[in-house]
């Protein structure tokens, strides 16, 4: 398994490379997704910077990667996929003592530990209520969905007519 | 309950009446249905029915051309009609720009009146 | 009771996160999935029965989305907020909307087994996502949110239209999208419109403010959302979608489709009735009633020669929107004082449009059923299949004796209503109305002989699935009811319906 | 004299309005929904423009004047419905391709 992944794809360098760099891309998205509603970006951008990750990782290590574990990775996918979007879901009703979507946790102090009053403020966490909470969960769904949408495309583009280019720098290297 | 009676501007309409009438009706053409010919053998030819000597058709009339008749007579109109209905996503545009066009001539219009 | 406090908003949010969850719990199989989708739409239609009752008990059922008590509109501190209201013709028109979803669902149970290929699971999302949809739709009492539903109705059912994804359904699936995209982008540029004028986009505020000054502006927002609202109601210049669409989709998806279209017709009346009643022009009404006449004749000769069924069903509910907006029409142009014949016009148009929804519906599922017993798509080669499945001949004669306006089916109470006052008020569009409705009684009688009557049909039939002959059943019940019992219909459904489409004081006056 | 930003939003969706009835190809009446998407966007935006105002952020506000932040916020739902649709138009443009072989609007099989 160590040696068949190792031919494939691009030199070593850009592996090594990718795998440094996987780290600040994925905190940079998970802090975009974070503070939604105080800097532009959001659930949405924030899952879109994470899911470059797994774009990277398929031009760094060629296709086969994702060839092993064909149709069992992807049932999992969808499943944490389906979890996110439903933690969205209970969210919409968790604040129903109130009304819906009402944001009992602004400057409730309860979870960021920060009452905030009305007016400016040098970007406080908690005046989100439940929005952070919501950009989580979308976050979550949207990497694993636009990585499954990139796979999906890496794969079934094989069967198709067009041969990857990462393909034939591979063999080239032996 | 409030009655059966269905009171519209101009009159009313009551429903359980028409049912009774309707089954009266029922009742009166099963009694002479009832009064008819009893002794025929069943699944024979008597039961067949009697397309006047020919043989009965296999097929059934192509549900299609039953109107034939009125499509002769509307010729023009359904030309026409054919030629309106493209069914090219364009004039689907073009027919709701042109209402669009029509509402707002006809509202500025009717507002100034 | 917490359950009624948050009626509104848990009628939208019970189907939304259904649909959110279907993926994760059709992981646990087919049938808990499929169990999952009827019982979270059963709830959600306990929800609105629950809400239409407490409206009926005479108060406009307010609530404002995120407020700390559901019922504080004023706005303290937060200029906009989102307000849900509840009044007798929205609680009305959700119910009819929620038992088509709730029956769909059950209707779909077998009717999509042997498309399982397809991954049902993305069938069942969509549904739900439709289904909650059209309760926004409904009970939505801000322009904002009203853009935003009109939406997600449209792209779900784009998506369901593409389901059996065949060449022609992905056509039938753009063009839809296509135009469903210009007309809520006009919609939307009508309420930026408003937005612009008044500074608010509550349908209610907007209302009040809207008596005091009257300009060019309102003409022009009113005219872009009325044309946006008439095209995704499918009326005569903008109807051609319509039966691409219904000819692609599969039969349950039309029948939500079909309440869809007379949704954006409810919300068409309410912006005219409620928002501009005091401001609008005669010609609205006009406009109105006229397109209703031409929808129908066109609806109907269009209908003659078709040879898909379904496609000619497509053209059947182009007439029957026609009837609705012929009948609700007449009421808007005497709007002020709305007595005698245009109070009968406009509740015979909102009782129209209950009937219509039901007969085109059962029309709907037993032409699916009988395309899922023969597998066949043409009606030229299906034939003779009264011999074979009894009740089904028996269901599509009432749907058909329904559609056509005939004495015991509902049907005829409403349309009798409509074509008296009509009549009254200009001869000819009621004579126009009447000639359709023997027109469609024609096309009908055309489709029940030649797949029905005749030589018996010879391939192999499937038994008619359980599930699907009780969605039909429950449908052909109610046609029945309203049929028999006009009045209570009338006195419990209707009438508080139309009141309260006639004095937008009321409808303000809940809100503000 | 009408502001310009008004006049930039009538031009773009009389374009994306009459792109889309005369073109045939499926692509560009894609494009054309996109275009007249993004005039309706820009006119919400210019809605709630204030002259001399910043963007209506209460992170360390430099001052209190502040656009309106209500069009903004129709404006971000708008664009991401937006983006919905197209993505849905092209995918069925992608499949109508792959079935029917061709990008015309006028080959079509669904008749009258």
């Amino acid at each position: 398994m160590k040696r068949k992944i190792h031919d494939t794809g691009l030199s070593p360098i850009v592996k090594m490379a990718v795998c440094i760099l996987a780290v600040p891309v994925a905190t940079f998205g998970f802090y975009v997704a974070l503070h939604g509603h105080l800097t532009p970006g959001g659930g949405f951008a924030g899952g879109a910077v994470i899911a470059t990750i797994t774009a990277m990782f398929l031009v760094a290590f060629g296709r086969d990667v994702i060839k092993s574990q064909h149709s069992k990775s992807f049932s999992s996918l969808r499943t944490i996929k389906s979890i996110g979007i439903t933690t969205f879901g209970i969210l919409i009703f968790i604040s129903l003592s109130a009304t819906f979507l009402h944001q009992y946790l602004t400057s409730s102090g309860w979870f960021f530990r920060v009452t905030v009053p009305f007016g400016p403020n040098p970007g406080y966490l908690g005046t989100g209520g439940i929005i952070p909470l919501m950009n989580l969960a979308v976050g979550l769904e949207v990497v694993v969905g636009l990585s499954l949408a990139v796979i999906l495309l890496l794969v079934s583009s094989k069967e198709g007519h067009t041969e990857a280019p990462v393909e034939k720098m591979g063999r080239r290297e032996e | 309950m409030t009655g059966f009676v269905l009171t519209t501007a101009a009159g009313h309409w009551d429903p359980l009446l028409w049912l009774a009438a309707f089954i009266i009706i029922l009742a009166i053409v099963y009694i002479i249905r009832s009064r008819g010919y009893k002794k025929y053998k069943r699944g024979t030819e008597q039961t067949l029915p009697f397309f006047s000597g020919n043989l009965p058709p296999v097929a059934n009339i192509r549900s299609s051309n039953m109107y034939w008749g009125f499509f002769e007579a509307m010729g023009r109109y359904y030309k026409w009609l054919r030629r309106a209905h493209t069914g090219v996503v364009n004039d689907y545009v073009y027919s709701f720009v042109m209402l669009l066009v029509v509402i707002l001539a006809a509202m500025t219009l009717g507002g100034l009146l | 009771m917490i359950l009624l406090e948050h009626a509104p908003a848990l009628a939208i949010a019970v189907p939304l996160l259904a649909a959110l969850a279907t993926p994760l719990v059709s992981k646990a199989g087919k049938r808990i999935r499929n169990l999952w989708v009827i019982l979270s739409l059963a709830f959600a239609e306990f929800v609105v029965i629950m809400l239409g009752r407490d409206v009926l008990a005479g108060n406009v059922h307010v609530y404002s989305v995120g407020a700390s008590v559901p019922s504080l509109t004023s706005t303290g501190g937060f200029p906009i907020r989102i307000i849900l209201v509840a009044d007798a013709m929205s609680a009305l028109v959700s119910l009819a909307a929620m038992s088509i979803a709730l029956l769909a669902a059950i209707y779909s149970w077998r009717f999509m087994e042997e498309h399982h290929s397809l991954g049902l699971d993305k069938f069942y999302t969509l549904l739900l996502l439709l289904a909650a949809g059209m309760m926004g739709l409904s009970l939505t009492g801000d322009f904002f949110t009203l853009f935003v539903f009109i939406e997600v109705v449209s792209i779900s059912s784009a998506g369901l239209i593409a389901f059996f994804s065949s060449g022609e359904s992905f056509e039938a699936a753009f063009k839809y999208m296509v135009i469903s995209a210009t007309g809520s982008l006009l919609l939307l540029f009508g309420i930026g419109l408003l937005y612009g004028k008044y500074g608010m986009l509550n349908m209610a505020a907007i209302a009040n403010e809207v008596s005091m000054q009257h300009s060019f502006l309102d003409i022009a927002a009113l005219s872009l959302m009325v044309s946006a609202l008439l095209l995704k109601s499918g009326s005569v210049p903008v109807h051609m979608w319509k039966p691409d669409a219904y000819q692609e989709a599969p039969a349950q998806v039309v029948i939500m489709m079909l309440t869809i279209t007379l949704l954006s017709l409810y919300v068409m009346f309410r912006i005219c009735f409620s928002v501009f009643s005091l401001v609008l022009p005669v010609t609205m009404g006009w406009l109105i009633v006229i397109l209703g006449a031409m929808s129908v004749f066109v609806g109907v000769t269009m209908a003659m020669p078709q040879r898909n069924l379904k496609r000619l069903i497509g053209y059947a509910a182009v007439a029957e929107i026609g009837y609705v907006m012929l009948g609700a029409g007449t009421g808007l142009i005497a709007m002020p004082n709305v007595s005698g014949f245009a109070m009968q016009a406009l509740s015979g148009g909102i009782f129209h449009m209950i009937n219509d929804v039901l007969d085109l519906s059962l029309m709907l599922l037993a032409a699916g059923t009988v395309f899922y017993i023969t597998r066949q798509q043409d009606i030229n080669e299906v034939g003779g299949l009264a011999h074979k499945s009894g009740y089904l001949a028996v269901l599509f004669m009432i749907s058909m004796l329904a559609i056509a306006g005939m004495p015991p089916m509902g049907g005829f109470a409403s349309k009798l209503m409509i074509y008296e006052s009509v009549y009254y008020f200009n001869p000819l569009l009621s004579i126009i109305g009447i000639l359709g409705s023997i027109m469609l009684l024609a096309i009908f009688v055309k489709i029940f002989a030649s797949v029905f009557l005749g030589v018996p049909y010879k391939g192999s039939v499937r038994q008619v699935p359980k599930s699907m002959m009780f969605a039909m059943c429950v449908l052909a019940f109610f046609i029945l009811f309203f049929g028999i019992f006009p009045n209570l219909a009338l006195d419990l459904l209707i009438t508080p319906a139309a009141e309260a489409l006639i004095n937008p004081q009321a409808y303000i006056g809940g809100v503000v | 004299m009408i502001s310009t930003p008004f006049m930039a939003v009538v031009v773009l969706v009389l374009f994306g309005l009459s792109a889309m009835v005369f073109k045939r190809n499926l692509i560009k009446i894609v494009m054309a929904v996109h275009v007249m998407g993004s005039g309706v966007n820009l006119f919400l935006i210019s809605l709630g423009y204030r002259a001399g105002s910043t963007a209506p952020i209460f992170t360390n506000a430099p001052k209190l004047e502040m656009a309106l932040p209500v069009p903004q916020a129709l404006t971000l739902t708008s664009i991401v419905i937006n983006i919905a649709v197209v993505a849905l138009m092209l995918t069925f443009a992608a499949l109508i391709y792959e079935h029917y072989g061709t990008l015309d609007a006028r080959k079509r099989r669904l008749l009258e």
